[in-house]
């Protein structure tokens, strides 16, 4: 429930920091398949995700938009994950992800280990939202539905 | 002590002495040499050192404002306030946590379901139907919801026995009505309602159910999934919480499609200078800083009450509500209102005094130490239906004895004597 | 203590020590080590012991509920409740003291302004006239009106310095004006309203005025006869009361005349099936068992401001803002929102450090102890105005020291180090 | 501020529940020459009070309705002081009530001894408004006004 000094370097472990500091995909896309915008006007937190599908496969990926470095190392370190893989992979990887923020349990999924790094976000439930952001806009990309996403729901975190 | 009070001492389910050590008010002398006799439960009940030590804790220990605070105290004082409701959703057995609003007391409840439901859904000629037992809480909300949408507001009349015309509400009830909204338990003459009753007849024809708990949410166990109710709406200060502190329990889908009651902060997702748009259910409920220390505490009065078990709860003001109409119809000049027998009530006891107004009763009666109430008790419905100005009620809970009652009969006794009702 | 520091300390109005004392949290080890500092004042003061010990009296001494109770504890209460309401309406040098209507919050307060004046006054094409300062509690009910209603609602723009644009102001406000709802202070940037400019603006064009003083109440001398408003709105908990309660000052004549808001209980004089009538102001406008023990304890945390004196509590937080305006302005990459003297402000710092955003800002604060607010402050049209997401924000009471502020401003350097911003 | 029971007495004097006992002109009038109800709906007191004027002087006035000891009683007393005075001497009798109910001192008037009786309800707040009643409705009769007096001031009693 508190935050424990120590549980900073849990929360901001070193290679989510490098991913705020120099994030991978973080760029326009010119044409994409679908797209998503999500918000988290709480916080202030924005991610766009723009994916270009082919055969079934995310043949590339990027992501735009403002937030802490949580949310923002969270979309970084999504698009490589996704990058290259099938729909129901990616699918796959973003429920396991809002999984490990609800447990706190590692996920045994092929590609997820720098995105275990993220695993101590569920420990501060007021961040869980700011992570979880850029997952639920690739699922809504995803869907190819059109609504913004939000993660207001006070359920789940109490930000 | 009687031996008639020690009889049924033995028989009370739980340890009187242990709970009323966690009153200190108890202890109070309200005149020198008399200790306070609290027979006004039904007003508000008193608290136990439990539910005010959490209330202390929160202040000195985590007081913060909640949600969207990143700093531990906010975060802490959030999850307090969660877990508030989620405790108190699993007392009243809330399907979900979110599903139960704070309020500040019933009668807010009460009327945001007049507002953001009743306002939204109903149309000119639409019924909603309520009875004659009803507190004010529950009819002038409907009489204004009435006058400002053309709503039709019809009741179901009481009996002579404080009991609901049940043949009536099987008439008055119909397709055109859109709400039942009725009390579980009479405030004023103790009657419990035939919700068992009432319920199926307006699903019958499609209307939805409020169930007014203040008086049997703090009495007896609740489940609004096995009442097959809509909407219930129950306050703090009744079950030993603060005041200022109540929960609207709905369905998750009505709180969902209704408009929300207040508009400002923490109800809200987005707001521009343009437009707002509404936060999920309950924050769309729950506009500005709420009563986050009364929820905390009314948390730690629920623990406590599920501590002593509700059954157990029930069980004791029906033995001490029983003793009390024994009790009471023996001392000369007292009729008591309502029905006979103990299980058809809750721990209410309203009577009158032959010959003595109502106050006089209880100014007399404050001055043995003896604290009941006197007047209308916001039903005057139920007044004009007795035909009397006023009554005069005793209302019990956990901590009352029997003879606390002996010492309210004894005392009425004086009365008459004071007022040479009797030689 | 640095120098500087015990330089300012000096000159602080009140004996800091004496106060800490009476606010036991300020000594919690938030972490092992690391006493908090808590700077989130703008969103909930904390309480002193005095506060929570005369809620705590109340409910083991006095406890009952009020009005209509012939019996010592209810009468008790009603007295303590009423004297409350005194010690309130003087606070603000209300004329009376049934001016002041008990409410949860300042949010409902505005609210209560929306509906039982504005659905009552407002016609299709009055003007309501706002300022993109507010707080969502100002914005959001009268944009329900305006959907409702058909009301026009207007704004007063916001300046780059955060001041209101007063030109602007003189253009909008017109003949069809019929309220202004404007904040004393704007919880999100500190900065004072010119309410000496505003009021008189909308008082020629025979507008009422809508003060929120949830900022100003807590903080610097308020009367509401000097002001010459119609409607102040304020709250307990950022005043050293407990949560839960809150107050509407208006004038008699519009109480008057306003529609009552909720309905039940308490605020009727007659109620029969067919037809009720209202209570007297301020019944009318306090329906159900109100928050008595809030109040009461919100009439003890007047007591605590009023012995300090509302002069000197000003005259701290000029104090501790100028120096933490100077002190922050020196940490490098902070950049401060809001005017740059702490004469045209309230004891609120809003401000951004380059690099990071606020949210991380406030999580590593915190593992230092450091309690700071971060996000819109329910003031999204300001973070707009500002094109920034989310602002951090460090607010200032009655107890906090220069010392503090120095712990906030190493702690930031920290922060910067920590993200790498600053080699 | 409390009931202390010594107190009690002060309240309950002797010729108030005498008055109560056997009350004083409670009874009918054929055809007064003006009339007003008065109530109290929290308490659930009704007073009525029924004048026949001639020359300027109350020649014959009656009460009816019901209420609690100190209501009756006080309803009764009036009747007893108005009897046989000017309209002037009855309003300034309906004042001086007033004011020893708000102060609680003895009021210097001819003809108030036994209603001096009343003066320990001043007292006790919430029966203020009890006492009250029957003289409220006097004015209201004398005044010729219509409409039903009631005495549900929160500012003069907490009842
Ligand atoms: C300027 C202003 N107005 C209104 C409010 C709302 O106060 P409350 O949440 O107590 O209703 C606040 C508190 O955040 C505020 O700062
Ligand atoms: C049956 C019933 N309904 C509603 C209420 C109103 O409760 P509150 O005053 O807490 O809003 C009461 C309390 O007197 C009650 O007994």
């Amino acid at each position: 429930m508190t935050n424990e000094p120590s549980l900073l370097d849990d929360l901001y472990r070193e290679i989510i920091l490098d991913h705020y500091r120099t994030p991978r995909n973080h760029q326009e896309m010119e044409a994409p398949t679908c797209s998503a915008e999500g918000a988290n006007p709480l916080c202030g937190d924005t991610v766009t995700v723009s994916i270009l599908l082919a055969d079934g496969r995310v043949q590339d990926i990027a992501f735009g938009g403002q937030g802490c470095s949580i949310s923002q190392a969270s979309a970084s370190m999504m698009t490589e994950y996704v990058k290259g893989r099938t729909v129901q992979e990616a699918g796959d990887g973003a429920r396991a992800f809002q999984q490990m923020m609800t447990t706190g349990e590692p996920q045994d999924l092929e590609g997820f280990d720098d995105i275990d790094a993220l695993r101590g976000v569920a420990k501060f439930a007021a961040r869980v939202k700011c992570a979880s952001l850029a997952w639920k806009t690739l699922e809504q990309a995803l869907d190819g539905r059109a609504e913004p996403v939000t993660t207001d729901e006070r359920t789940e975190s109490n930000d | 002590m009687t031996q008639t009070d020690m009889d049924v001492q033995q028989r009370l389910p739980f340890d009187l002495d242990r709970i009323r050590r966690d009153f200190p008010i108890l202890k109070r002398e309200i005149h020198p040499g008399k200790t306070l006799v609290y027979l006004d439960n039904a007003a508000t009940s008193q608290r136990p050192v439990q539910m005010i030590a959490e209330m202390t804790r929160f202040y000195r220990d985590h007081n913060a404002n909640i949600h969207r605070g990143v700093h531990t105290l906010s975060i802490e004082a959030t999850d307090l306030y969660e877990q508030a409701r989620q405790r108190i959703a699993r007392f009243i057995n809330a399907p979900r946590a979110e599903e139960v609003i704070f309020t500040r007391n019933t009668t807010e409840g009460i009327n945001l379901v007049a507002h953001s439901w009743g306002r939204k859904f109903l149309q000119e000629g639409d019924e909603v139907v309520i009875t004659e037992v009803e507190h004010h809480s529950n009819i002038v909300p409907w009489q204004m919801l009435r006058d400002e949408r053309g709503v039709v507001l019809k009741y179901i009349p009481m009996l002579p026995d404080g009991t609901l015309d049940l043949d009536y509400a099987r008439q008055v009830i119909g397709p055109r009505t859109k709400l039942l909204a009725v009390t579980a338990v009479s405030n004023a003459l103790g009657t419990i309602t035939r919700l068992d009753e009432l319920i199926p007849m307006a699903r019958a024809q499609g209307a939805l159910v409020l169930v007014d708990g203040a008086q049997s949410v703090p009495h007896m166990p609740v489940d609004v999934q096995a009442l097959g109710c809509d909407f219930m709406a129950f306050t703090g200060h009744k079950m030993l919480g603060p005041t200022g502190i109540g929960g609207l329990w709905a369905r998750m889908e009505l709180l969902e499609a209704m408009d929300p009651f207040l508009g400002g902060g923490d109800m809200i997702l987005t707001v521009t200078m343009a437009q707002s748009t509404w936060a999920d259910v309950p924050a769309k409920f729950e506009a500005g800083t709420p009563n986050v220390a009364g929820a905390v505490a009314l948390g730690a009065a629920v623990d406590y009450l599920e501590a002593l078990g509700m059954d157990a709860v029930r069980a004791h003001e029906v033995e001490i509500t029983d003793y009390a109409l024994r009790r009471l119809g023996d001392v000369p000049g007292v009729s008591i209102f309502g029905p006979p027998q103990a299980q058809d009530r809750g721990g209410v006891i309203s009577f009158e005094l032959e010959g003595v107004h109502p106050h006089d009763v209880g100014q007399v009666l404050d001055t043995h130490a003896v604290a009941i109430r006197t007047g209308h008790h916001c039903a005057q419905p139920v007044m004009a239906a007795l035909s009397v100005p006023a009554t005069a009620r005793a209302s019990f809970y956990i901590y009352n004895t029997t003879e606390e009652v002996d010492r309210l009969a004894v005392a009425l006794e004086e009365v008459s004597r004071f007022f040479g009702v009797r030689a």
